[in-house]
């Protein structure tokens, strides 16, 4: 049994648990992007950094992939904290204008809009690479992946033409956080036949 | 079972002790003749460049053809960098000590005439002073050499990279001779310990504390345990751990194999940059020749003590210099950083216990262990012990790679090795530590150059690039330019990182474009912040620090840009206009003729004028003009 | 293993995303009632290390042996608490997981305590079913005999090669084993491939003279019997009549492509108007000929442009070789502008060099061959050009070799007739099967380059022998859903292995029917079609039985009130739809229960007889679009199924619109709810079927007849679409001859004499034949009829009184 | 394509089928092709026994990995620091007109590829570009003229013929 507190109250976990896991169990909201119960966590968009502090001594953590320690004080909700959170929601409305789920989450938060110029009106996708996750730990296969890197990066099936490997389980799409993966999808698995079929329907 | 595998000249037989390796060593030395003359060329990639290689052929041509007598048949060597790069390539002459620069092919000939048959110096090759003017004969005298302390550099120029045996005749291997007979893993940890070597890749932590952790490591999760070398010296403006590879490859093969007896590792790998070709070519040669006499691979020196090592190039990633990352590339995928909430040394390569050092560190080692921790402890100041190389371009006289003790003042290292600026003018400013450091303004330039002075002054020591930059140099672009490259260079991987960086970008190209406000200024070190305190890497972290620096020092400067939309270094485009000044101008047309735009008129022997309007501001006529008629506002 | 089932449920809060939408306490109150159920708790999140924490106390203390998860999509979570409590225990088919956000929380506005009650009846539907389940483990399969290389492709050396490397012993099938007379003839298999023949003849012979290869005689494959790891081959000489038969493990299959000279439509004679097969030929055999050769690389107009790449490397090849050898001959190569030359820099560099010309033509018009002339339009200023030929040089036309059709049907790994064997990729999670079926390798499947063919074998090879090492090491096991057969209810009608797409149903051994079935678990993907097809109900779907769903839907079915209904939706089109409209917050009719389900095509006409027996008013099935069914036909024959059922809700005088069969997308989750809101518009209009004995009595019959009336279930199932059989009874482009054929007559006698002897079974006492008329109302000679075959089988005893005749049952 | 398959089929030889060798296979293609073809691609990445997909991010998340064909000749322009202080990104700017591409590209006749490197390490004789390998030093917009010109004279031979290559 590990004994910590976060936002000063004090909380219980055994070990291996991660401190966003802890404070689920306790019910404090942490909001997060591209961490899903189902597959295995990344710490990529940073929405669930909490701040360690310790004296005057304190660090930003991301909370889904930090391990819970004997005595730490975690808290949720502080300036640093705050101040990592909107940016990178000013970012993402910026950059995934078309996507409602991240405007509802942001607006949930209190960021209602960007300082940062749109590039492309219709981007959903944040990259995060849930789908991709989901298709290697879930479904066992590896059709999609990160393609790129840095500002390029996306997703996508090499040479980013459909790929024989997909097998249209839709996990991606059912697990993809801002529903940007509803417009990738045919571009995996290739668009469905729909030949007029003699079955009459 | 890499490309470009070199195949040992001669048959050799492994050293399998101590007193083998001495008895090796004499044996080399007995085969010297002192006073037969020996011809070093610099084979650094800046004389390379220029030309180096040809020289070296028209010297032997020279040889043969010119019949030189027997007895003075010089032995021609090509070595590493030897430093100036600014003026190669370098030729130095043994065992007259003469030293030559910017020697071409066609010089050859006269070397061999006047310098090695009538024994003269070649008076047009020798340095010469910019300011003074005066003549300088051997390399040591040249203030550039002469205020230095070589320790890392001290064989690097002197022998051939390529050739073990030149290594070991200077005293290669030793070190590993003596901790293997004399010494206990342990006590080379305590001496790594107590000499103070910090980390020469940028974070400057404590290699002792690092080795010591990994020892706890393998307390608790057992061997095997790994040993890398950090050769993705992917920093711009960054070439020392290149020049220390090439240069003296054993230097770092020794101070890994130390480490793993240290560690009691068995594998050991070295990450080097795909863009060092010669670099990697050197150090394979290397680890052939050690394997070869029984230094490398299975009963080091006769000891059961075993390792091996490969090298692993990189494929083009600025990133992979992080050790996450570069754990990841050498596991064969894609360069992601993890997150670093378990530190490297319990759980790196494979998830075992791995001690990745940078190449300058461990080049360091053999001579801790070899005249120990408190020889080494007294070099340098307290906190920072040792010497550091730097790589010093940019607008300064002198550009080349310089060794210095840690606390070295920064004017000492511009001004007076450094030769100070063309024209003599003040530095605008330093930008050490590459693309994660910062930029140091004139007012502190007799900071000491150590670890934590720089950090205090915002700017860090990095790998240990020193850009030196004049007042044609504008902050805003260089922040521009850092943040260009690491945006491009950014895994991309977290979302601060890879959206934040182009954002910040952004916002800095408003401002060359002249359409920023001052409050962006607060927008953007707000964003810094949050960049600092949410990317998963060092990268990123570490990512808005030269903006963040040439805003604190150079706040008028940005302030220039966005309220009166004017680049007081006439650099950023939008900026500034380009006009010829009558007086000055002859009429030659070669500006006209080279404008892209065609948007210079104005015929023979008349002043020419530029169309404001058609003008793209590339520059080329500015850069053409012999006359310096060519002006920017 | 876990005889009395104790079931445990943890109901999952989610957040904020399931708790203030369902009124969970009251849930929980209502499911803890359920028998059987030993736990029931409400979580923040089960599914995260501390909920997993609670499960664990839950099978410690509690006994827990099988477990229900109401939280959200099962698709996605499954798979973690299948791995987190494997070890736990819990094996797999023992858990499963509701979708209590997507299907419930998130898709009406009903109030908390309604929402709380439509999850109860979800949870308690697959509490019923848990309850029904008998878990049996995977399988684990082990191989015996060698693998057989069969086909006589070139990929047969690098197959065996692989192999042998591995350390396996290997039947090798090969009607030519002269390495040079193999090469002399490859070049009308793969063009332009010269490079390569001697690494190839390194092959061949390194194989030859492997002791690990045993080489056969026997060269043709005429019937194949048994499973992975021991099947019996019988093998023939072409043109001979006694077969010899192998016992061998595995099969790899390595047939190549023919390649064959265009028709005259192109003006070919073999002379100055050639295939690249026969300059291949002359040059490399005979003299290289002088003067102007054009090669036209006319893929494009043979409907062939996917292989027009290939054609030009092999053009580049031989041009090269041309002009390498002979200084009198030039070469022009033709081709459309819609392809882009595949060479390298260094390669169009050397070209240059030997000045070989190539020539983009208009690809709006086809080149004309005329005497010494060939004319096209040029790309950019659409002129007709012309160019002097001594010789023209036409691609050739790819298709399957031979007898390769032949030997894939007999190995039952062809699906659909057609100019290649294709890569048949099954759709489903590789969990689900156990391999590909059979290793298949070579320029038979689609045209490619002799590199490519030879990497197949090997790539065949590599996996081959990582079956047999798993087989070594006890760890090769069957997927956790596969068929398996009773072989003392099979009697060998052969239904199941005439539609299975997988080709996992063969003959256990020898030839032809009456011989009972077996299921290969290694090549079984757990369709189910076969055993919802089987018409003595010998075939069940391991950890997936027909009692199982009957018990889900059943138990949904009781609690369902007035205009309530069940729908089944397919995994991989009807669930996902379901799940992202959830996703999504999409509104629709709350009436809907969905119970996922693998594949429609599984579920047994009897399951869905049963949700009306227990007063469901109308069934719903979602199943893919027919075109991209993941199980080739399920949804077909799933239609089929639909079918059988309307038509007996006609005769029984009920709406054959309360069932009804529905198409979904995954990513089209607004279309899904189209679909609810319509089905459930036309219910409401409907109402609910009156609860009259009759209406029960009718319902009743038509579930005993679909579920056990061997005559119907075997008349149904001659009728499904069969994989690669162009037509079928069931077809249903001849629907309508389909009902007016005898089909319906056996339907409706079968029917009617399943209502009678309801009707005996009821009352022991005498019937007269104007009773049994009003009771059942039809036809009366048929009533006749039927009542004299009752009474010929001995169910029931005619009587007569004053010549009148009654009846009675018979005991 | 075939005669790459034997390249690549050497290539495959050097190394054991491990994960941890998916970066020297390709490194090694990269070297002796050029590029890296999608059959190339497939073949390492079996040898190699990773899904393609990850064969494919790990090329592309590296920048000395090319998968379309490259140019005959390869410009490289170094903006290191050093570079960028004398004015590196004019070199740039100034190629890309005179090649009419931009950076990254290669020409319509294949003949050049046009590629920004980070440092090369000569930053003592920047502005710096290699062309094949070769270092020109303090490159100014007349020596690009120069090299150029070179080059193409180099292929002056061989563009008759009416080639469409």
């Amino acid at each position: 049994m590990i004994t910590f507190n976060i936002n000063d109250t004090e909380v219980q976990a055994e070990p291996g648990w991660t401190v966003l896991e802890t404070a689920r169990q306790y019910e404090i909201e942490i909001p997060t992007l591209c961490y899903h119960e189902a597959v295995s966590s990344s710490g990529a968009c940073r929405l669930c950094m909490v701040e360690l502090k310790d004296g005057s001594w304190s660090k930003l953590v991301a909370s889904c992939i930090y391990p819970v320690a004997e005595g730490i004080n975690v808290y949720t909700e502080t300036e640093r904290v705050k101040n990592v959170r909107r940016w990178v929601f000013e970012m993402l409305l910026a950059q995934c204008p078309a996507s409602g789920e991240i405007k509802q989450l942001a607006a949930k938060h209190g960021v209602e809009s960007t300082r940062f110029s749109i590039k492309d009106p219709d981007e959903e996708c944040m990259v995060c690479g849930l789908c991709t996750r989901a298709c290697e730990e879930i479904v066992g296969l590896s059709a999609i992946s990160m393609v790129d890197r840095g500002v390029h990066k996306k997703i996508g099936a090499p040479f980013s033409r459909p790929t024989e490997v997909c097998v249209a389980c839709g996990c991606c799409v059912t697990i993809c956080p801002t529903g940007a993966m509803r417009s990738r999808i045919d571009a995996v698995r290739g668009i469905p036949k729909i030949t007029l079929t003699p079955l009459a329907v | 079972m890499f490309n470009g595998n070199v195949a040992l000249k001669t048959e050799v037989n492994r050293l399998n002790s101590h007193t083998d390796l001495n008895d090796f060593r004499q044996q080399i030395l007995d085969s010297y003749d002192p006073d037969r003359p020996e011809i070093l060329v610099c084979h650094g990639t800046g004389c390379i460049a220029n030309g180096s290689v040809e020289l070296t052929q028209a010297l032997k041509k020279a040889c043969q053809t010119m019949g030189v007598d027997a007895k003075i048949m010089p032995g021609i060597k090509s070595t590493g960098c030897q430093g100036l790069c600014s003026k190669g390539p370098l030729v130095h002459i043994k065992p007259h000590g003469l030293f030559y620069q910017r020697v071409k092919a066609k010089n050859a000939e006269e070397i061999i005439q006047k310098t090695i048959i009538e024994n003269k110096p070649v008076k047009h090759l020798l340095y010469k002073d910019p300011q003074t003017g005066e003549l300088f004969h051997k390399e040591e005298d040249i203030p550039f050499y002469k205020k230095q302390k070589r320790y890392v550099l001290k064989n690097i120029g002197k022998i051939d990279p390529t050739r073990i045996e030149d290594k070991i005749a200077v005293g290669g291997y030793q070190a590993l001779a003596k901790a293997l007979t004399t010494m206990t893993p342990e006590q080379v940890v305590e001496q790594i310990t107590k000499s103070g070597l910090r980390g020469r890749g940028g974070a400057g932590f404590p290699t002792g504390r690092k080795w010591q952790g990994a020892l706890k490591a393998i307390e608790k999760k057992g061997r095997p345990v790994y040993v890398v070398v950090n050769g993705d010296e992917g920093d711009p403006g960054a070439f020392m751990d290149c020049a220390i590879m090439e240069g003296d490859p054993h230097a770092v093969l020794e101070g890994l194999i130390l480490g793993a007896y240290a560690l009691g590792a068995e594998m050991g790998y070295l990450y080097i940059r795909a863009e060092y070709p010669i670099a990697i070519k050197h150090l394979q040669i290397a680890m052939e020749q050690a394997k070869a006499y029984g230094l490398l691979g299975e009963n080091i020196l006769g000891s059961d003590f075993c390792f091996n090592a490969q090298i692993n190039r990189g494929a083009g990633a600025f990133v992979c210099g992080e050790s996450t990352a570069l754990f990841t590339s050498i596991e064969g995928k894609a360069g992601n950083p993890r997150p670093k909430y378990v530190r490297s040394v319990e759980e790196g390569l494979w998830g075992r216990p791995t001690v990745l050092n940078n190449v300058e560190t461990w080049a360091n080692v053999p001579m801790i262990v070899e005249n120990g921790a408190d020889w080494y402890a007294n070099i340098g100041v307290p906190k920072s012990t040792g010497t550091k190389v730097f790589c010093l371009v940019g607008k300064v006289n002198n550009v080349g790679l310089v060794e210095v003790p840690m606390g070295t003042p920064l004017a000492e290292i511009v001004e007076n090795i450094g030769g100070g600026l063309p024209g003599g003018a003040p530095f605008k400013a330093v930008q050490t530590g590459g693309p994660s450091g910062g930029c140091i303004p004139y007012h502190l330039k007799d900071l000491p150059v150590d670890f934590d002075s720089l950090t205090k002054a915002g700017a860090m020591m990095g790998s240990g690039a020193m850009i030196v930059m004049d007042d044609r140099d504008c902050v805003v672009d260089v922040a521009r330019y850092f943040l260009r490259f690491l945006e491009e260079e950014s895994c991309g991987k977290c979302l601060p990182c890879r959206l934040g960086l182009s954002r910040m970008r952004e916002i800095l190209d408003n401002f060359s474009h002249g359409c920023g406000e001052e409050k962006d200024i607060d927008d953007l070190m707000g964003l810094a912040q949050a960049i600092q305190d949410g990317a998963l890497c060092a990268l990123g972290s570490s990512a808005p620090n030269p903006c963040l620096t040439t805003i604190k020092f150079f706040k008028d400067e940005y302030i220039a840009h966005v309220r009166d939309q004017k680049c007081p270094a006439g650099v950023c485009k939008d900026l500034i206009t380009y006009s010829i000044d009558p007086e000055a101008c002859t009429g030659c047309m070669s500006c006209s003729r080279q404008c892209p735009q065609g948007c210079i008129s104005g015929e023979k022997k008349k002043p020419h004028a530029i169309d404001e309007s058609a003008c793209i501001r590339c520059g080329i006529c500015m850069e053409t003009c012999k006359f310096k008629a060519v002006i920017v506002r | 293993m876990n005889d009395k089932p104790k079931i445990g449920v943890f109901i999952c809060k989610c957040g904020q995303k399931i708790d203030p939408f369902i009124d969970l306490s009251a849930m929980k109150v209502t499911v803890s009632k359920t028998d059987d159920v030993t736990c029931c708790e409400v979580l923040p999140y089960p599914c995260l290390e501390p909920g997993m924490t609670e499960i664990i106390k839950s099978i410690k203390e509690k006994e827990v042996n099988r477990l229900v998860v109401a939280g959200c999509e099962s698709r996605l979570m499954l798979k973690k608490f299948e791995k987190r409590l494997e070890s736990e225990g819990l094996k797999k088919g023992q858990i499963d997981v509701v979708n209590l956000r997507g299907h419930v929380a998130a898709v009406s506005d009903l109030s908390p305590k309604e929402k709380a009650e439509k999850g109860a009846r979800l949870v308690n539907a697959s509490i019923a079913e848990m309850r029904a389940l008998h878990p049996s483990i995977q399988q684990n399969v082990h191989i015996e005999h060698p693998p057989m290389i069969l086909g006589g492709g070139v990929a047969s050396f690098t197959a065996a090669q692989e192999l042998a490397r591995k350390g396996i012993e290997c039947y090798l099938s090969i009607p030519e084993t002269d390495p040079d007379i193999i090469l002399q003839q490859l070049y009308q298999k793969y063009l332009g491939e010269r490079s390569n023949y001697p690494r190839l003849k390194k092959i061949i012979e390194d194989v030859l003279k492997n002791d690990r290869v045993t080489i056969l005689p026997e060269t043709e494959i005429v019937s194949l019997s048994g499973i992975t790891g021991d099947y019996s081959a019988a093998l023939t000489v072409p043109g001979e009549l006694n077969r010899k038969r192998y016992q061998v493990g595995t099969i790899i299959a390595c047939l190549d492509g023919e390649l064959t000279a265009p028709g005259p439509e192109f003006g070919y004679d073999g002379k100055t108007v050639l295939c690249q097969t026969d300059l291949e030929n002359i040059i490399y055999n005979a003299v290289i000929p002088s003067g102007q050769t054009v090669f036209w690389i006319n893929d494009y107009e043979t409907g062939q442009e996917e292989y027009a790449r290939l054609s030009t490397r092999s053009a580049w090849t031989m041009s090269r070789h041309i002009l390498e050898n002979s200084k009198k001959s030039q070469v022009i190569i033709l081709y459309n502008q819609k392809m882009s030359l595949p060479l390298t820099a260094s390669e169009r560099s050397l070209s240059r060099k030997l000045g070989i010309i190539w020539v983009p033509y208009d690809k709006a018009v086809q080149p004309v061959i005329q005497l010494g002339f060939v004319s096209f339009g040029g790309v950019n200023d659409h002129l007709e050009h012309e160019i002097p030929w001594d010789r023209i040089v036409l691609s050739p036309i790819r298709k399957i070799g031979g007898n390769s059709m032949q030997t894939a049907k007999i190995l039952g790994i062809i699906h659909e007739e057609s100019e290649f064997l294709g890569v048949h990729h099954a759709k489903v999670r590789p969990e689900m099967v156990g391999r590909e079926e059979s290793y298949l390798a070579g320029s038979a499947r689609y045209s490619c380059d002799l590199n490519e063919a030879l990497n197949q074998g090997k790539q065949a090879g590599k996996k081959n022998a990582e079956m047999y090492q798993k087989s070594a090491e006890n760890t090769l096991f069957a997927p956790r859903v596969v068929c398996i057969v009773d072989t003392t209810k099979c009697v060998g009608c052969g239904q199941c292995q005439e539609i299975c797409d997988c080709g996992g149903i063969g003959i256990a051994e020898g030839l032809g029917g009456g011989i009972p079935r077996v299921v290969d678990p290694m090549v079984c993907t757990g369709g189910g079609t076969c055993a919802a097809a089987c018409p003595y109900q010998a075939l069940t779907l391991q950890n997936n039985t027909n009692d199982q769903r009957e018990a889900r839907v059943g138990e949904l079915a009781k609690q369902l009130k007035n205009n309530e209904f069940v729908a089944f939706a397919c995994s991989w089109a009807g669930l996902p739809a379901a799940d992202n409209a959830g996703n999504r917050g999409l509104n629709y009719n709350p009436d809907i229960h969905i119970i996922g389900i693998p594949c429609v095509g599984q579920i047994d006409p009897s399951v869905m007889a049963r949700a009306f027996v227990d007063g469901a008013p109308g069934l719903l099935l979602v199943g893919c679009d027919p075109e991209n069914c993941h199980h080739s036909f399920g949804v077909d024959h799933a239609w089929s199924r639909v079918n059988i059922l309307k038509k007996l809700f006609t005769l029984c005088g009920f709406d054959r619109r309360r069932i009804t069969m529905a198409h979904a997308d995954l990513n089209h989750p607004e279309d899904f709810v189209k679909t609810v809101e319509s089905f459930s518009k036309m219910l409401k209009a409907l109402g609910p079927i009156e609860k009259t004995p009759d209406n029960q009595k009718k319902l009743e019959s038509i579930y005993k007849l679909v579920k056990t009336n061997s005559r119907v279930r075997l008349l149904l199932s001659s009728g499904l679409r069969r994989p690669w059989e162009a037509t079928y009874r069931g077809d249903q482009r001849y629907a309508l001859e389909y009902d007016r054929s005898d089909f319906m007559d056996a339907l409706k006698e079968e029917l009617l004499k399943v209502r009678l002897e309801g009707i005996f079974r009821e009352e022991s006492r005498p019937f007269d034949l104007d009773e049994i008329i009003s009771k059942v109302v039809d036809d009366q000679n048929r009533i006749i009829n039927q009542l004299s075959e009752l009474v010929a089988e001995g169910a029931i005893e005619r009587t007569y009184k004053q010549g009148k005749p009654f009846y009675l049952s018979a005991n | 394509m075939s005669d790459q398959a034997d390249i690549i089929e050497e290539i495959m030889g050097r190394y054991p089928g491990k994960p941890e060798y998916l970066i020297f296979l390709l490194q090694d293609v990269q070297a002796d092709c050029g590029y890296i073809s999608p059959e190339a691609m497939n073949l390492i990445s079996e040898h190699a026994c990773v899904p393609i997909t990850q064969a494919y991010s790990v090329a592309t998340f590296y920048q000395s990995f090319r998968l379309e064909p490259k140019g005959e000749h390869e410009v490289r322009v170094c903006l290191g620091t050093a570079c960028h202080l004398k004015g590196g990104q004019r070199i740039v700017e100034e190629l890309e007109r005179k090649l009419n591409i931009s950076a990254g590209d290669t020409t319509e006749d294949m003949m050049f590829t046009l590629n920004s490197v980070n440092c090369v390490g000569a930053c003592a004789l920047s502005p710096v570009i290699l062309v094949d390998g070769k270092y020109e030093t303090n490159i100014t917009a007349n020596k690009i003229e120069k090299i150029l010109k070179q080059i193409n004279n180099e292929h002056a031979g061989y563009s008759e013929g009416g080639t469409n290559v």
